[in-house]
């Protein structure tokens, strides 16, 4: 072993120890949460049930009898699913475009497109709910949720991609230029096969932006349209506190984005750091 | 067929949630589809308002405040509501009745009332010899806080609300400035904060959260008091009537809020109401469910439900509740709170020139309210002193009030 | 069809997109700045439409200007992005080097290190404030009593009795006070992006150069050396990105000051904007229109920082 | 068929002109290279053959046609990059079949096409991995393979072999060369590279700054550059080059002569100098001599069992029937 | 000073043993090239040296210490490395001074140093700039400047020119050349160039497999490799190797015959082939010649200005007195 690499036994020891506690303590908060929806409410604020108790799936039951949890899930999955595919639809040709053919406005328009997302939403919530509601009537409506979250998370996935396209050698699009595809073969044949693992980084962590966006959701929905995050509002502040009932609807909130967000992510950092670090 | 269907927005605290159950029977029995948004406060306020102002009609039933219900019916944002005889409107606690109502028309129907009494653990005042009396005064109540004050043991004189917000402590500030003669406006709506009154209350306030009280009262209101309450960690509770019926501390007992001379506006007269957005297409079918969802009846189904019973009755709107045996059985507080809400008096006086016992039924309140709510917190908190926290809390009332034209 | 039409062609449904997403309610709120527009109000009914007869020119803006709470939310919401930025990178550069190594289990700190990243912020919220933040209840709470009892118990124990009662008994603090509810924000916010800077890092630790470090080693640099002249700097990009991207999602935090303190204390300026949007609508705007201000200043500086590695 | 003329070509990024008005004529058949140094645009050029990118103005003529605003496909030119621009998730086999299916031909008559490429360039075992699998040897003859499959009226390659090592190179330039005496079809070759250039060429074409130093054959180059860029950009080593005082000996303002037309001797010469490096090839020795009349020590190609000492004083004679002569501009000329 | 002794030096790499016992002496200034073909050992064997790695058992003996376990800053030792490993955040003056300002050296003498390696490597017009606005060669300067700033015992190059282009790489050679016979000081270059080094070495270090093939200067390894595998690495272009039939007739297993050795004739010799690709270089031509007697065509070397026609049948003859035999085992003998 290059002796840059060489750990002396101490090390060897302490550092890794040290790595799992820090982890364990980051993770801790998300564990106790977990922890406990399983207990009853009012275990959840007794000290002596701390760690002993009896096991419920009480707040589970309950959550999905009286709060109606698979119809905020289903429309979290189907808002989410549909934004980001189109978000994509849009987002791949304007990154592509982008990349393989940039003027010098370019940039330009990549940082305007970035400093959208920086516009307080609260500044525009009330023209937005106006706009929505009484001319375009579509307020409350899955394709409203659907353009917003797309829109909101657009210049993010336009970034992501057009960082992805770049890391593509231009050549590799030039041979195919003279091996005689047109625009849509180059994108179909060779830029998506290619920026496949990148496309489906961003569609992924565009999913969990969108899984987690609750500004827009809550103010742009009633009963149709909600997602899990009007869910969240519904339950953050009951009379009394309900730790248990709140843990398991915040578990079920987040369960899924979690365990899908393990899985990807090593591919996210490329994508989100614009292939700036490799 | 009859293809009705009304989405309601409600708040999500207990007696709504129930309603959602309840309300099983009544689409069974008519036909008409409930789709149900159960929202925060804060955030089901802001979404109606929205809706309302915008004559949006997303929602057929709204709940709303005593605090909005005449404002909006003045501005025509939701729709008088008039009742059949079986009904029984005489039945109403008249308070009630009168805070949400305009000019004498009434806008939105009480679903559950609520005025504030004390709730104190008699053992604990007992084993320490003091007394506590209905209608006490303010000085008694301190006196009896510090006696059973003992945070080593994890109990606290008295739990009191001080998160911010204009329906979280300044509910109960504004009681305990009444109490002490004090107002939010004088008669030319000039916000008088600065005013000895408030000044003196606000500074037994303090002190006696400060001294007396839990740690972090600053973030405590309604629900985190609770959970201490019924851990035990409260020796005194002064808050909302309703909360009686979630307490399941042995040995509590009730009595009339205290005052420090001014017995009008001690206690403070809340109703969670339902009214119909005037922009709704079912606007007929609304009234119908909201006349059903008020009504004497709607009270016995609650009673009888399997799943629920005479304990969990919305309380506080109607007289007639009070008259069942079962009820005064399972509510041992009903007559306290009876007599508190009677005693409420949200009409506009010499002393206050607006309507609202604990807040000013004006569009401009929330807004005053909530910059005051965090003056006092901070002044709680001792992160500024009372006099500061007054003077600011004086500042941007004014300039909220004059900003809105009143002079 | 010139060749360069086509790839204008590509980029116009996202262009166009994004420019009718932030000028058309852009332009509304600009329009309602200027005028009267009150939701409700019982002495001034006129100034519940918006219409240009209630035209007002500055006068929101100097309502705004003129008012305390604006110029502490502005710096509110710049010491809470600050402040979360400067934790981050620092705490997610010691885990990332932390990590960096290969031990047994390293994959699962990973994962377990990168979950907080994934909650939604509401959730992240509630469970800090509530569940682990609480003086009482909370985990906080339920410790300091913990804590507390037992040294009062140690006191009469003969021997170490004398250490404990040097003990000071300590008090849980209330995270949701004027003075701490900032505090509270940027700690659970903290919480949830440090893992992203780890991220990032951490893979950007991966690509630092071995041949630099052995050349280093040559040249007589010790671990700090090589850490302060070669790592850092090679860091440097890497957390502009972090800065960038923290500074887009923290400039709107919302949930999180409603859930802590409702706006006490750490009240920032879309909190504002929210509180006065219960009524006043164009006072509301006008603060709107400051925050854009704002949020281009944040931006042309962040974007600078990075835009230089971008285009390569 | 495979004529390539480029008439009045120009090209410029934004206001940079990268190419000057440029006139070339390629005929059918031959192996033409692109050299020159860094920079001087021999990409470019290649790139406005292929159409990859747009001429400033002029045209560009192949087979007689004018094809300026045609699109690179329609060209009928393969291409090789110097980055082999493999498809890296398709196979080998769908590399090389990829123009064809493209071009929409039938399956049958592909698989026939590609097998015929992938025997003539030893590919058949790695018909199906995938490119990232292949050295870097292979993976050029890949791109050779994508190229032929066409049958293309030329081939263009942008100095495929750059990033091979050395051994590897030389067997690539070999089989490059192989092939175009076999197939007979237009060649375009840019490197920068002069032994790559002189080995391979039937015509070399010399740039600088995207203007045309000289175009000729590979000897006609190193026997007669037409000026100083040439002559010291052909020929390995390079030329030396001498200008002042030793020149003006032979009545010119620079004169140039190459290594292997210097002869060495420690006895007497023309010029007297100082031993610099020697470098032993076994074959041939290179002996850089210090010498007074010139900053760089002058190179001298001796025997390959020529033992001098460093610093030891040696005197040099050019073959003056070999010398070449040019004036201030730095053109040839002839006494 | 600056001899370098291995003893019995093994490494591995978990089970793997890339270096066998190995010993080898570095006498004090001498320049040794570390030869052989990719995944030999080369830099394995340098890294060792340096104390990047640690060796498995044998000791590393510098001046006569054994600095087995001493730390690489304490051996002495300036490493060059392959991709030159500059710090890229730094400019030139601050990546030159950086190893003396760790040893914490004045910085008054730091300046007056850097200044002086910047001269004499002709760097001082890019003193402020960072590598990343260098070219190739630049950046190969400067990491060379950070080395001998230091004044090491002995210098170590891995592969310092192996990023550069052809041009560049010459004129390197030649300075790293003179830059050794200036300072004296022992360097060590790895490279698997065999022209680098023949050209650069005074010993010549042939490995394979972590084995020394054989040891010698580069006009030793040309004349008398000892075994096949040397014979094949040292000399451009390669030694033809000839075996069966043609070696037979001169009572070896295996022949050698380097294409300077072969004489070229269109009416008579030893051996009958056909002219495949003639490479003209200008000064010498290569002809590739295709002979039934050898699966590689036969490469000859012959004079610059020699035209074949490509398929037209020629006749080589070997120059007997510079024919390598070796037996089956490879081995070289003489009759
Ligand atoms: N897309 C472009 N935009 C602007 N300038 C360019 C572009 N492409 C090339 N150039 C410039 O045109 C000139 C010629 O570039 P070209 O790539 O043709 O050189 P080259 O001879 O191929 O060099 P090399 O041997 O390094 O490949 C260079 O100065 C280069 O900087
Ligand atoms: N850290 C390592 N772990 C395992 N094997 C290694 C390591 N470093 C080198 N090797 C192996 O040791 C052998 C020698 O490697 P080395 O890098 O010394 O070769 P080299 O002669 O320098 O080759 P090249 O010319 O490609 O640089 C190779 O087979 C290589 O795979
Ligand atoms: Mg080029
Ligand atoms: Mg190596």
């Amino acid at each position: 072993m290059a002796i840059v690499a060489e750990q002396s036994r101490f090390s060897r020891i302490f550092w890794p120890t040290l790595a799992w506690i820090t982890a364990i303590v980051v993770f801790f908060p998300i564990f106790w949460l977990v922890f406990t929806s399983f207990k009853t409410d009012a275990d959840a604020v007794k000290p002596e049930f701390l760690f002993k108790f009896t096991p419920t799936l009480e707040n589970y039951s309950n959550m999905v009898d009286n709060y109606d949890y698979w119809r905020f899930a289903g429309n979290s999955i189907i808002t989410s699913v549909f934004a980001t595919i189109f978000a994509l639809v849009v987002g791949v040709p304007c990154a592509y475009a982008m990349a393989f053919d940039p003027t010098r406005a370019t940039k330009d328009v990549l940082m305007w497109m970035l400093s959208t997302k920086m516009l307080p939403a609260a500044a525009v919530l009330y023209p937005m709910t106006f706009l929505t509601k009484n001319f375009l009537g579509i307020y409350d409506t899955k394709f409203l949720v659907i353009v917003v979250l797309m829109l909101v998370n657009l210049p993010i996935v336009i970034w992501m991609l057009f960082s992805y396209f770049k890391e593509i050698p231009k050549e590799i699009i030039e041979a195919g230029k003279m091996d005689g595809v047109d625009t849509w073969g180059e994108i179909k044949e060779i830029l998506i096969p290619l920026a496949w693992g990148g496309i489906a980084s961003t569609a992924l962590l565009t999913f969990i932006f969108c899984w987690n966006e609750a500004y827009w959701t809550v103010r742009l929905t009633t009963t149709d349209a909600a997602t899990l995050s009007s869910l969240i509002e519904g339950n953050r502040a009951p009379e009394g506190l309900f730790f248990g009932r709140l843990s398991a609807v915040s578990t079920a909130a987040i369960g899924p984005i979690v365990v899908l967000g393990w899985f990807c992510q090593k591919q996210l950092v490329r994508g989100l750091t614009f292939g700036a670090v490799k | 067929i009859n293809a009705a269907e009304l989405t309601i927005a409600i708040v999500n605290n207990g007696h709504m949630i129930n309603m959602q159950k309840v309300a099983e029977a009544y689409t069974a029995e008519t036909g008409v589809e409930l789709n149900w948004v159960s929202l925060e406060e804060g955030v089901l306020r802001e979404q109606v308002t929205s809706d309302t102002a915008t004559g949006g009609g997303q929602y057929d039933v709204i709940n709303i405040g005593m605090q909005e219900a005449p404002i909006w019916g003045a501005a025509g944002w939701i729709e008088p509501l008039e009742f059949g005889a079986d009904y029984d409107i005489e039945d109403m606690l008249s308070p009630i009745r009168n805070g949400l109502s305009h000019n004498g028309t009434l806008y939105a129907a009480p679903f559950y009332g609520e005025s504030s009494m004390v709730m104190y653990r008699k053992d604990l005042t007992d084993a320490a010899g003091v007394t506590i009396s209905d209608s006490d005064n303010w000085n008694n109540i301190k006196a009896a806080a510090a006696a059973i004050h003992n945070p080593d043991d994890g109990v606290y004189g008295v739990c009191l609300r001080g998160k911010p917000g204009w329906g979280d402590n300044m509910a109960f500030i504004t009681t305990v400035v009444n109490s002490f003669g004090g107002a939010w406006f004088d008669k030319d709506m000039r916000p008088t904060i600065d005013s000895d009154e408030w000044r003196a209350a606000i500074n037994f306030y303090v002190d006696l959260l400060g001294t007396y009280g839990p740690p972090g009262s600053e973030g405590n209101s309604f629900n985190e008091i609770l959970a201490l309450y019924n851990e035990g960690k409260c020796g005194m509770w002064i808050d909302a009537t309703i909360a009686a019926s979630f307490l399941e501390v042995d040995g509590v007992a009730y009595a009339q809020s205290p005052h420090a001379g001014n017995p009008v506006g001690a206690n403070w007269l809340w109703a969670w109401a339902m009214a119909v957005p005037a922009g709704s297409p079912n606007a007929d079918e609304a009234k119908k469910f909201i006349e059903w969802a008020t009504s004497k009846d709607y009270v016995l189904a609650v009673a009888n439900h399997p799943d629920f019973g005479w304990g969990s009755v919305p309380t506080g709107t109607r007289v007639s509740t009070y008259a069942h045996q079962e009820f005064l059985a399972a509510a041992p507080f009903a007559e306290a709170e009876m007599m508190a809400l009677q005693s409420a008096a949200p009409e506009a006086t010499e002393v206050k020139p607006y309507v609202g016992v604990q807040f000013a039924a004006i569009p401009e309140f929330p807004q005053v309210g909530s910059a005051v709510a965090q003056e006092m917190a901070a002044a709680l908190s001792g992160a500024k002193s009372v006099d500061e926290a007054l003077a600011a809390s004086q500042a941007a009332a004014d300039a909220i009030m004059s900003e809105a034209g009143y002079y | 069809m010139s060749k360069r039409t086509l790839p204008r062609l590509l980029q116009t449904p996202a262009v166009l997109l994004l420019l009718v997403w932030m000028l058309v309610p852009l332009s509304i709120t600009l329009y309602f700045s200027f005028i009267r527009y009150v939701l409700a109000s019982l002495n001034r009914p006129e100034w519940t439409t918006p219409s240009i007869t209630n035209w007002r020119g500055l006068g929101n803006y100097i309502f705004v200007w003129n008012n305390d709470g604006f110029w502490l939310a502005i710096y509110n919401s710049v010491f809470i992005v600050t402040s979360i930025i400067v934790l981050t990178v620092v705490l997610g550069l010691a885990t990332a080097i932390l990590v960096n190594r290969s031990f047994p289990g390293r994959g699962i700190v990973r994962v377990l290190l990168i979950s907080p990243f994934f909650v939604m912020p509401a959730v992240n919220a509630v469970l800090w404030i509530n569940m682990i933040l609480d003086p009482v209840l909370g985990l906080q709470g339920i410790a300091v009593s913990g804590i507390n009892e037992f040294s009062e118990n140690m006191r009469s124990a003969p021997l170490i009795g004398w250490f404990f009662s040097l003990w000071p008994e300590l008090t849980p603090i209330s995270f949701r006070a004027s003075q701490t509810s900032a505090i509270a924000v940027i700690m659970m916010v903290t919480w949830q992006w440090t893992p992203f800077a780890v991220l990032i890092f951490m893979t950007s630790l991966q690509s630092e150069d071995q041949q630099q470090k052995e050349a280093a080693i040559l040249d007589g640099a010790g671990k700090w050396a090589m850490f302060r002249f070669l790592t850092l700097p090679h860091l440097a990009r890497p957390m502009s990105i972090v800065v960038m991207i923290q500074a887009i999602f923290h400039l709107s935090l919302y949930a999180e000051i409603e859930i802590v303190s409702r706006g006490n204390g750490n009240k920032n300026l879309p909190y504002l904007i929210g509180e006065m949007a219960t009524n006043n609508i164009g006072a509301a705007s006008a603060t709107g229109i400051f925050a854009v201000i704002l949020a281009n200043i944040f931006a042309i500086f962040l974007l600078r920082m990075i835009s230089k590695s971008l285009m390569e | 068929m495979g004529s390539i003329k480029l008439k009045n070509v120009t090209k410029s990024f934004g206001d940079t002109e990268v190419i000057p008005p440029l006139n070339l004529d390629i005929e059918e058949g031959e192996f033409v290279v692109f050299v020159g140094p860094s920079g001087c645009g021999k990409s470019t050029l290649l790139r406005l053959i292929a159409g990859l990118e747009n001429t400033t103005s002029g045209e560009v003529i192949i087979d007689g046609e004018d094809v300026t605003e045609v699109t690179p496909s329609k060209r009928g030119l393969a291409m090789v990059f110097q980055t082999y621009a493999l498809y890296p998730h398709m196979t080998v086999r769908k590399n090389i079949a990829f123009p064809l299916r493209m071009s929409g031909m039938d399956p049958a008559e592909i698989d026939k096409r590609v097998a015929a490429a992938s025997t003539s360039l030893n590919l058949n075992d790695y018909l199906d991995r995938k490119p990232g699998q292949l050295s870097g040897g292979q993976r050029q003859r890949v791109a050779i393979g994508r190229a032929i499959v066409r049958d293309p009226l030329a081939f263009l390659f942008d100095e495929p072999l750059s990033n091979l090592d050395a051994a590897l190179r030389v067997g690539m330039r070999l089989e490059i060369s192989e092939m175009h005496k076999q197939m007979g079809t237009t060649m375009i070759y840019v490197t920068h590279d002069q032994v790559e250039a002189m080995t391979m060429a039937d015509k070399i074409v010399v740039l600088q700054s995207g203007r045309i130093e000289q175009v000729g054959s590979p000897l006609e180059l190193y026997n007669s550059p037409c000026n100083t860029f040439v002559a010291g950009f052909i020929g390995s080593p390079k030329m030396n080059l001498l200008s002042g005082k030793a020149a003006e000996k032979y009545n010119a303002h620079t004169i140039g002569v190459r290594p292997e037309h210097l002869s060495i001797s420690d006895v007497k010469g023309d010029w007297e100098g100082v031993v610099g490096v020697s470098e032993h090839l076994g074959s041939d020795t290179f002996v850089h001599v210090h010498f007074d009349g010139s900053s760089e020590p002058l190179t001298v190609r001796a025997d390959g069992d020529l033992e001098l000492e460093y610093g030891a004083k040696v005197y040099l004679t050019p073959d003056l029937k070999k010398l070449h002569r040019f004036d201030e501009n730095g053109r040839a000329f002839k006494l």
